[in-house]
């Protein structure tokens, strides 16, 4: 499948890419390629290994085997800090926060995060304030213009989902990973989220697990089906929907 | 060649010492996640204890090795009842401060109620003496010690491997508000599993006390050792602290026998190799304290 | 993933106190640290003066990671000691004046940290308390063995106080705490510096959860080991102010001991900056009182005086106070709002 | 001060002439020691009391001739560190008024206190410490050592080799004190026909001495010396008697002090030799002296005991005869003269203002032979205090 | 079984639940909808006597809750799968699971019928906790209540990071255990899933109850309440 269509111009690609865990195999010689611009969702069974395929692309596992390419160029085994200044940025599944930071705070860190600003130990931290028009924008888009101030430790579940969001945003990154971004989210904040995203899609690269099909149908280019840790099928979301692997091992009999 | 023979026989003889004097701290640290700066003072009460009752009421050296755990045991009850449990979630760094505190006073105490030059205690009947093996002679007493190290470190790992009582205490310091939600009465476990960790102190005091000066600040030093061969074995394995323990006997004796002077930081060399290579200890779980 | 876990446990400390905002009360708050720290050797006796001083700094740099950084450093001595030792050696060798001296003595003890911190750093918790004091206990054994230069267990006699041939400073306690504390405050400054700077920022946001920062694009490696340093040069300034002023450096000062002195901050408040004075004065004051009322008990006062605040005032003397007005203040500042 | 000197100056007449002369109308005596750790058996709190009981001896004596009319004792615990003993000692100089500060163990500790009198121009009587520093490179004029040092322990045990004992091994804890100990143990062995066969370094402080004591036999000495002190000694005693070594070879320990022997219970250590400074039971002198000292302390002196007694008294003395308290004054009464009391026999001090005095070796006695508590040591040579100590160091100029 | 009356809860000064009644039948499922920060979460942490500064009545088979301790309501019956799943890290999995006491034997689920319903944990029974995948941690929160065999389930967003057909899987578990009388506190945000095992709905908005509903109502005006609510 990933020789036929070269031509078009991929960011990210993997050859081979396995993780083991102490002889379990989460990922499975996995070969991807995401083209640039378009959002490409990533379903499949809990334990599939999408999660874990985020780590590897973002640094977070090295892989056992394999290798990542993003733009041509090697990045297997790079740090995460590396990757994320290549413009690589991710959104994390199971919340990851800083209690004790308010949500312009979190703003304020992934805005200086490029700019090196954060090495200066010698300046007033009032240099962040720079920030703070945007990290106002951004708070409003994800309807957390509110709660700004407080501490993150805080917010209930959906306004820490609302924040992973903002964050991931923040680092304006050509390749965004969103693992499962309206998980805990009431619909219309999930529309709006929908909305959010596909606004910034433009001109990005999305990657996008989730398991609320009215999310990916509404928003992916294509949608690859992950099942133990290998690809089970690729395709656009009617493609894949009507897919009977898929169906048994991840839809069930199809409803709203 | 008798003579390295020799050493690490001593070696192993130490060993065992020291696994079971780490024991306590490993289940209080691993178990618990409470550093406990006191147990070198627990080490220093069981010494004294049993050298005190041995003086007053002439208790020998065979029944202290049971009463005086006991007693000990009472005593950490009551330590974590009063001071521990409202610390036990917190970042070990208050439990570090708590108990070096409670450490202080119990230290004090015992000079300002016996002195700082020391408590005399005989050597126990039946242990005195060599036992001679070929040109190798070694102290009864010493071998004593060794096996009933040994036999202690396996009951307590079956304890916390065969039973229950080890993952719950586990979960309950974890998260002790769910853990109670999920019905479990945190206190009734974690507080005897604390009064254990101090009871086996108390026995490697008692063990102590005939080979080693019974003084207040016998515990003092005694501690950091400690704390290495449970960093070393790896936080939360009883495991790993046994292993340790006989590690660290063993650098010590072949540095002792081989290299004098060097032999006070063997330990420490070892226990910065082993973190630096090994982060989370010999046989410590991965996550870090 | 299990990066991902966020820190077991978290200080008693901030959790109100995110990085103080209300500017006014900030200066005020230094006024007040200053009036303190000239008027101090006016209420008790100079030398000890001075000690409370040099301790206030150690524990500032303790708290900067401890706090900021949520790293215990168990094995701060080998820099507020090295320092001190260095800064003697240097003193009476090369008699420069003693600033010149404790400089020296700083910057060697930053040496020591940078690889020692690079080897550290990426342990965490207890594992990273227990390497630090294994390279403490190393550097304590080489001062040791190495008597003739370190004197050994009679420690290093003798150390001058050159000042520009200015007399009272080089023989008068009083004189010589107005002339050293410029350093000590110098040392605090910077720290206050440090940790509002968006460097400070990004410590606290990493001591939070590491995993999310490196996601962010944060070394986190890096950023630790660099205040590693920061704290060791710190540390080594007010182990070089100490030495001076006592005119000898001894084994003490590299001993497990004083590492212990990583609980001032605490009984101070960790987090807070002010917290490590508070807790040095404490101390000190405590022992110095309590090594003439000829009750042989010491440690039965302090003992009691740790468990106490533990217990009771958990964010320390300083954290406590604070959050209480913080409370107030924040009664006014919040009304509006929700 | 300057006052009493020009007073001093008006050359008003003689020793009953009273207060005039002492500075600040009080000679203030400062006791500085460990009153919590290690050193509070065998000194402590109650060489604080045997300081008083100088006192009141030299009030007893000169009634109302005494030139220090009014005298004060102080003390402070300086918990054998030597920041506080530094800081203490400046501010019982300075602001307590001290004339002379005593006792100190610790070498660091009295080395730093030494430091301060030097500069402070005041007196400083060192007891507890052992290391020859005092009256070597930093000795000064204001300082003096009193009971010990380590070349004292040295001479008085390497005695016995003309007893027998030839073969040496020599177990020390590495670190200055030990150090010192070994090198003069060795040099006084090989001067006394000796030979040492090999010297141990331990760790300090160290608690399992097995593999030492194993290696330390390995040469089939006739005696093996140990310089550890305090716990540490208890320790190898402990493990000594364990490993069998005992019906082998004699113990020889470096620095022992009766409390020592009194806590581990004397059956330990019975047949162990070591170098005693003094010993309460040794004469009538010395017997009657422990007796008041009991009545005080309801326990038995130690030699530090006696000798910080022993050295209040004298500075006392020599206040008397200088009639005023001032330092220099002083320190010219004490210097080259001869002096004698419970403590010390045949004492001088000498120019390196160490103040040498005869000492014994004792050997600790059987459990049988013990016929009263406390009454634990046999003195089997006494070295005259010209063999005693070492020659004056020529490190030191006053 | 369960009744709420008049409950209002802080946190410090602020006001997140105002009377709040409510209350949970045998063998019935009531959700909790609203959006977030409405209250939810905090509302069954009261339930579960987590959450302290609160006023108001709680009631269990009209047994008070306010003297009970967490662990005794816990053994009371109640069972709670918090939103954050609350997997401990320091154990396996299977201890996760085998942790809590059975507190009513009949209804508990054996561990074997627990790996049938969820094979994927069965595979992974011997991992650390916390290394299992977002869905796995939520399926193994749901499968340790279910093997305490409470009869008052408390589910915080339980379909939350699961697969559709997992999904589909607890809504037949959940139909299947209220068949056996017990009892569920249900909060969801994904509506279409309440919509298909609830029999009534409680509306959250700030705080306030403002609306119950029954299912067939719940249905007919989804959209409306889309709009009036935005859940
Ligand atoms: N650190 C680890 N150690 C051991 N096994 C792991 C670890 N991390 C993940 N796994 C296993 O790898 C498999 C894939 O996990 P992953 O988190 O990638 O699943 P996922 O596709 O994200 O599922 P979900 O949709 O539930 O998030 C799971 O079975 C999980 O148990
Ligand atoms: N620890 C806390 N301290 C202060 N306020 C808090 C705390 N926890 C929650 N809150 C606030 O209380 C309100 C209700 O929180 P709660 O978690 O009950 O909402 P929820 O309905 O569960 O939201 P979600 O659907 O996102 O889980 C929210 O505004 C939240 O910000
Ligand atoms: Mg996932
Ligand atoms: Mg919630």
């Amino acid at each position: 499948m990933a020789p036929a269509r070269t031509e078009r111009e991929v960011l990210l690609a993997t050859r081979g890419l396995t993780k083991e865990f102490r002889g379990f195999q989460a990922v499975r010689g996995v070969d991807l390629d995401i083209e640039r611009g378009t959002v490409q969702a990533l379903v499949g069974p809990n334990g599939a290994g999408k999660t874990t395929l985020f780590n590897l692309l973002t640094g977070f596992l090295t892989p056992t085997s394999g290798t990542i390419t993003l733009e041509g160029r090697d990045i297997t085994g790079q740090q995460p800090e590396q990757i994320a200044h290549l413009g690589v940025a991710r959104s994390f599944q199971i919340t990851s926060l800083f209690d004790q930071l308010t949500a312009l705070e979190h703003l304020e860190l992934a805005l200086a995060s490029p700019t090196g600003l954060g090495r200066r130990f010698w300046q007033s931290e009032r240099r962040l304030a720079t920030f703070h028009g945007r990290a106002d924008e951004l708070l409003d888009q994800v309807g957390m213009a509110h709660p700004a101030h407080r501490p993150a430790g805080q917010f209930a579940y959906g306004q820490k989902r609302a924040l992973e969001l903002a964050l991931a945003l923040a680092l304006d990154p050509k390749l965004l990973l969103l693992d499962e971004p309206t998980a805990g989210m009431g619909l219309e904040d999930v529309d709006r989220t929908i909305e959010l995203v596909r606004r910034i899609a433009t001109g990005r690269t999305v990657v996008l697990v989730d398991h609320n099909m009215h999310v990916v149908g509404s928003l992916a280019d294509r949608v690859t089906v992950l099942q133990q840790g290998e690809i089970l099928a690729e395709g656009t979301y009617d493609e894949v929907r009507t897919n009977p692997d898929v169906v048994t091992a991840y839809l069930g009999q199809p409803h709203a | 060649m008798s003579a390295f023979i020799q050493y690490t026989l001593q070696g192993l003889a130490a060993g065992g010492f020291y696994a079971l004097a780490a024991l306590g701290l490993a289940v209080i640290f691993g178990v618990l996640g409470v550093v406990n700066f006191a147990h070198g003072a627990c080490y220093m009460l069981g010494a004294v204890v049993s050298a005190v009752l041995l003086d007053v009421v002439g208790l020998h050296f065979w029944p202290a090795l049971v009463i005086v755990p006991i007693l000990m045991f009472l005593f950490g009850v009551l330590l974590e009842r009063v001071f521990v449990q409202w610390l036990l979630r917190l970042d070990v760094l208050y439990n570090f401060l708590l108990t070096f505190g409670i450490a202080l006073v119990l230290v004090d105490l015992v000079k300002r109620r016996y002195g700082v030059s020391g408590l005399p205690y005989e050597q126990p009947a039946g242990l005195r003496g060599q036992l001679h093996l070929g040109s190798l002679s070694l102290p009864t007493y010493q071998v004593f010690v060794f096996a009933f190290s040994m036999l202690v470190c396996v009951l307590v790992w079956l304890l916390l491997t065969r039973t229950r009582i080890g993952m719950i205490v586990r979960a309950s310091t974890e998260e002790p508000e769910r853990t109670r939600a999920l019905g479990i009465n945190v206190n009734r476990w974690v507080t005897p599993v604390f009064g254990f960790g101090i009871g086996l102190a108390g026995l490697a005091g008692v063990l102590a006390a005939p080979f080693r000066a019974i003084t207040a600040d016998m515990g003092g030093n005694f501690v950091i050792i400690l704390f290495a061969v449970v960093v070393i074995g790896g936080l939360g394995s009883v495991l790993g602290a046994v292993v340790a323990g006989f590690l660290v006997g063993l650098v010590e004796a072949y540095g002792q026998a081989y290299a004098s002077s060097f032999s006070q930081i063997a330990i420490f060399v070892l226990m910065a190799l082993v973190i630096l290579v090994r982060p989370a200890g010999l046989f410590g779980r991965q996550e870090t304290a | 993933m299990t990066e991902q876990s966020a820190p077991t446990a978290q200080l008693e400390q901030t959790a109100e106190v995110a990085p103080a905002r209300r500017s006014t009360v900030r200066w005020v708050l230094l006024a007040i640290g200053l009036v303190a720290a000239i008027a101090l050797p006016w209420f008790v006796y100079p030398p000890v003066a001075m000690d409370i001083a040099a301790w206030a700094l150690f524990a500032i740099s303790v708290d900067l990671l401890l706090g900021y950084t949520g790293l215990l450093s168990f094995g701060h001595a080998a820099f507020w000691g090295s320092s001190a030792y260095v800064t003697g050696l240097i003193a009476i060798h090369v008699g420069v004046p003693f600033p010149v001296a404790i400089l020296g003595g700083m910057l060697f003890a930053m040496l020591i940290a940078v690889p020692i911190g690079y080897l550290s750093v990426r342990r965490t918790g207890i594992y990273f308390a227990m390497v630090t004091l294994a390279f403490a206990q190393m550097i304590y054994f080489v001062a040791n063995q190495w008597h003739s230069l370190t004197g050994g267990e009679n420690g290093l006699q003798g150390i001058p106080r050159s000042f520009f041939g200015i007399e009272q400073v080089e023989t008068d306690a009083f004189y010589f705490y107005y002339a050293a504390v410029g350093l000590i405050l110098l040392g605090a400054w910077a720290a206050w510096r440090i940790l509002h700077s968006p460097f400070g920022r990004v410590l606290v946001a990493i001591r939070d959860n590491p995993a999310r920062a490196r996601a962010l694009g944060y070394d986190v490696e890096r950023y630790k080991v660099v205040v590693f340093v920061l704290s060791a040069g710190l540390a080594g300034l007010a182990g070089g102010v100490f030495s001076i002023s006592h005119g000898f450096a001894s084994l003490q000062e590299l001993a497990w001991t004083t590492s212990g002195k990583v609980v001032l901050p605490v009984l101070g408040g960790i987090g807070t900056l002010w917290g490590g004075p508070v807790g040095a004065a404490l101390v000190v004051l405590l022992e110095d009182k309590l090594a003439t009322i000829g009750f042989d008990g010491i440690g039965i006062i302090t003992g009691s005086i740790f468990i106490v605040i533990v217990l009771l005032f958990r964010r320390g003397l300083w954290g406590t106070a604070r959050t209480v007005l913080q409370g107030l203040a924040d009664r006014r500042h919040r009304a509006p709002r929700d | 001060m300057t006052g009493a000197l020009v007073l001093a100056g008006c050359g008003g007449g003689g020793p009953s002439a009273g207060g005039g002369k002492i500075s600040d109308d009080k000679v203030v005596l400062a006791v500085l020691n460990d009153q919590s750790g290690v050193y509070k058996d065998l000194s402590g709190p109650n060489s604080v009391e045997a300081v008083k009981m100088a006192v009141a001896d030299y009030q007893k004596k000169y009634g109302d001739k005494a030139v220090a009319s009014d005298i004060e004792v102080i003390s402070a615990d300086h918990q054998n560190k030597p920041d506080i003993a530094n800081t203490k000692a400046q501010e019982m100089y300075d602001r307590q008024k001290a004339d002379i500060i005593l006792d100190v163990p610790t070498s660091s500790a009295a080395l730093a206190v030494a430091g301060v009198a030097k500069q402070k121009k005041k007196l400083f009587i060192d007891v507890g410490a052992g290391t020859t520093e005092l009256t070597g490179a930093s000795c000064n004029k204001y300082t003096f050592h009193w009971a010990y040092d380590t070349a004292m322990l040295a001479k008085g045990a390497a005695s016995q080799v003309k007893n027998g004992g030839k073969k040496w091994s020599l177990v020390y804890p590495d670190y200055a004190f030990g150090q010192d100990m070994n090198k003069s143990f060795t040099s006084a062995i090989k001067e006394g026909g000796g030979t040492v066969q090999q010297s141990i370094p331990t760790p300090f402080p160290n608690d399992n001495f097995a593999t030492f004591i194993t290696k330390a036999a390995s040469s089939k000495p006739d005696v093996i010396g140990t310089m550890a002190a305090g716990g540490d000694l208890i320790n190898f005693v402990k493990q000594f008697n364990q490993s069998g070594m005992r019906d082998k070879a004699t113990l020889a320990v470096g620095l022992m002090f009766i409390t020592d022997i009194h806590s581990l219970g004397v059956d330990q250590f019975a047949g162990t030799t070591f170098t005693d400074a003094w010993y309460w039971n040794f004469d009538k002198k010395n017997r009657e002296w422990a007796d008041r000292f009991k009545e005080k302390t309801d326990t038995r002196p130690s030699f530090a005991h006696a000798a910080n007694y022993s050295a209040a008294l004298q500075y006392l003395e020599a206040v008397q005869r200088a009639g005023t308290d001032d330092s220099d004054a002083v320190v010219g009464e004490l210097e080259g003269k001869k002096l004698n009391d419970v403590f010390l026999r045949d004492g001088e001090v000498r120019a390196d203002h160490n103040v040498i005095h005869d000492t014994y070796l004792a050997e600790v006695k059987k459990k049988s032979e013990v016929n009263e508590p406390w009454d634990y040591e046999k003195i089997i040579n006494t070295i005259p205090a010209a063999d005693a100590y070492e020659p004056v160091s020529k490190a030191c100029s006053l | 079984m369960l009744e709420v009356t008049c409950l209002s809860a802080w946190y410090g000064e602020a006001q997140v639940l105002t009377d709040v009644s409510l209350a949970v039948h045998e063998g019935e499922v009531a959700t909790l909808v609203g959006r977030n920060g409405a209250g939810k979460t905090t509302l069954l942490r009261c339930v579960m006597g987590l959450h302290r500064s609160l006023e108001g009545q709680l009631r269990l088979d009209e047994r008070d809750l306010d003297r009970l301790s967490p662990n005794a309501r816990a053994r009371a019956g109640i069972g709670w799968v918090p939103d954050d799943r609350g997997i401990y890290a320091s154990l396996t999995v299977e201890e996760n699971l085998t942790l809590p006491p059975v507190v009513s034997a009949d209804r508990a689920w054996p561990v074997e019928q627990i790996y049938e319903a969820f094979p994927a944990l069965a595979d992974r029974r011997a991992s650390m906790g916390t290394q299992l995948s977002g869905g796995e941690q939520q399926m193994l929160a749901m499968a340790r209540v279910l093997r305490m065999g409470s009869s008052l389930l408390l589910l915080d967003e339980p379909s939350e990071g699961l697969a559709p057909v997992i999904v589909q899987r607890i809504g037949e578990i959940i139909r299947q255990i209220t068949d056996h009388g017990v009892g569920v506190l249900l909060v969801e945000q994904n509506v279409t899933f309440a919509a298909t095992v609830a029999d009534r709905h409680y509306l959250l908005a700030q705080g306030r109850v403002v609306e119950q509903l029954d299912n067939a109502q719940f249905q007919a005006r989804e959209h409306e309440l889309l709009e009036h609510l935005g859940i």
